[in-house]
């Protein structure tokens, strides 16, 4: 009987979408909380091998899957997902050139607000918080991760296309064809 | 495939007693599901069939879903007339002609090969469909799961090798190519207050300063960090500036250095400047 | 290893709201389809003493509940959508073996209009348009979906019955019996 209705319990945490509370397990069992959680006990024991795991979450429990599989998971759901946006690829790309680096870093080259697209970025896991900068305001200092790495195939950071140093700080000539692209954009927009 | 009559069994309404005449209170889906009920109710055998019987069989339902009402469809009266066209077929004495020689002209030797044929390919697939019912019935036993949300509650990396490092080298290059106009929107923190007309005045000055040795184009930006803005105001600047005939511009060679070079007054069409006296103040765009 | 294949597969069949493909589950965890089959077999192993099971539908490999626990699951969830009408189930029984076929194929078998019919199945996903026939008025075919296979708990459509089992030799006696036999079925159902 125990038994049976740690399998019930599994049944209804696989089907629900979210966290199942326990009153609603125990009501939807016919038992008491106390027997919800002994179930629940079982469970976890039984799942100790599985992919999956039951997390008490939001005043529930469910069912998710393992972090460790998280990666493998991704690559099943990513096509559904969108690419990275050009804002989002232009941040990801000052970072990994300069980083660690401040908001102020990203905007000064973007030349536009990276409020929320380093917002995005941190919650896709591309870009992460690495301490702060020791300046007046103490500002958050950003990285790339090791699923940046992951997003563009690179082994490592040293895998980065070298940036010619001295293209940097941009010359005349470059400008002047930048500023007929943008120029165009610009009367088509 | 012509039915078979001689190795029929005997099974049949007319030597079992025939069951009382219950009628189905739902609608027949059409005159084969009624006919087929029949001839399973009755017990009939299909390649014998009994037309008379059935035929009076189906008159009766008929007549019966009349009285209650159930709407009869032209299908039905159809088959009421090819049951009895059959039936009065096989009343009248067989054409003294050789039944297999008709055979070979395609022309069935029974009236109601046809039907029986139809009743046959039918009752197939209702016999399916009566397994599928049970096929329906134990998967709705089982309940599957929705796919999983997605940045909520599993952080989902993005797909391994999406884009390639030299993507990223190429963004870098882009974004300085382009100055920052990948966004639309400005912060506020970045109001300023340039007009076209300041913007004008001022490559105009600088591009009279230059004198014959033209000014770059490069050189009439404003100071990293380059606001998308500004460099708008620049390229319409430039345009107004050139439609007025106030400067030209030049570039040697293909990707080469642009050269903004002065025209004075005096080498100038006359053209009126109002159109641009009314200089639109870009203070914030966002 | 193979005890992580099994964990990852489990993963993927968790978090995908349709079945997955032998496929698809190659590719997403970079092996192949015979190391995908074993390490299903694993976690069918697995889950032998769990309210859960992997069950082999419509093309691919899905997480469902096990029937014995339907009720209980029937109580958290919302009732069902309504079974198939006699007309519908016909209707698609005919498209899953002539398929693809018209509408006047459909209605020559079942002697009714099928119009309705078919336009209810199609809103429920089940059948859906294939093209149209190259001859005169170019009707449109129709064939089932992967939701049909779905809905009947069918792997694939060679899991449907035979048709004509007795195709080749037509024994009338038998023909008989077995309308006979069907015909008893029908009327205890």
């Amino acid at each position: 009987m125990q038994d049976s209705l740690s399998q019930i319990i599994e049944c209804l945490l696989f089907v629900s979408g979210e966290p199942v509370s326990v009153k609603d397990l125990a009501r939807t069992t016919e038992t008491d909380a106390d027997a919800v959680y002994a179930a629940i006990r079982t469970l976890r024991d039984r799942y100790v091998h599985s992919g999956l795991q039951i997390v008490e979450i939001a005043g529930g429990f469910q069912l998710a899957t393992r972090p460790e599989y998280a990666p493998a998971v991704g690559r099943l759901l990513a096509p559904h997902a969108n690419r990275l946006s050009r804002p989002s690829l232009e941040t990801v790309t000052i970072v990994a050139y300069r980083q660690p680096c401040t908001q102020a870093d990203i905007e000064a080259v973007r030349g536009v607000s990276s409020d929320g697209v380093l917002k995005t970025l941190i919650e896709r896991g591309l870009l992460k918080e690495a301490g702060r900068k020791p300046s007046p305001g103490r500002p958050i200092l950003y990285a790339t991760t090791d699923d940046f790495l992951h997003y563009f195939g690179l082994a490592s950071l040293s895998d980065l296309p070298p940036l010619d140093e001295d293209e940097a700080p941009v010359d005349g000539s470059e400008m002047a064809t930048a500023l007929a692209a943008a120029g165009v954009e610009t009367e088509s927009a | 495939m012509p039915p078979t009559l001689a190795a029929a069994p005997t099974n049949n309404v007319l030597n079992a007693a025939p069951p009382p005449p219950t009628v189905r209170l739902e609608a027949f889906e059409g005159p084969l599901d009624l006919l087929l009920h029949l001839v399973r109710q009755g017990q009939m055998d299909i390649f014998d069939l009994p037309i008379a019987a059935l035929c009076d069989q189906y008159m009766a339902h008929l007549a019966a879903m009349e009285e209650m009402n159930l709407a009869i469809a032209g299908d039905f009266v159809v088959m009421a007339a090819t049951l009895i066209e059959i039936k009065s077929r096989l009343l009248l004495p067989a054409p003294p002609k050789d039944p297999a020689a008709e055979d070979e002209d395609g022309e069935p030797a029974d009236p109601r090969a046809e039907l029986v044929e139809r009743l046959l390919e039918y009752g197939k697939y209702q016999n399916i469909g009566e397994m599928l019912r049970n096929c329906e019935g134990e998967r709705r036993q089982l309940f599957f799961r929705a796919q999983a949300e997605w940045s909520g509650d599993y952080r989902l990396p993005p797909k391994f090798g999406e884009l390639s490092a030299e993507d990223l080298l190429r963004t870098l290059e882009r974004m300085l190519a382009h100055v920052g106009a990948g966004e639309r929107s400005v912060t506020s923190v970045r109001r300023q207050k340039i007009t076209l007309r300041l913007k004008m005045r001022e490559v105009l000055l600088r591009a009279e300063r230059a004198d014959k040795e033209g000014v770059l184009v490069g050189e009439l930006l404003p100071p990293a960090p380059f606001a998308l803005l500004e460099v708008v105001l620049l390229f319409l600047a430039l345009l107004e500036l050139m439609r007025v005939g106030s400067i030209v511009v030049a570039q040697q060679d293909f990707c080469g250095d642009i050269r903004v070079f002065f025209v004075p007054e005096s080498e100038r069409a006359s053209l009126i400047d109002e159109e641009v006296s009314e200089g639109v103040v870009v203070t914030d765009a966002g």
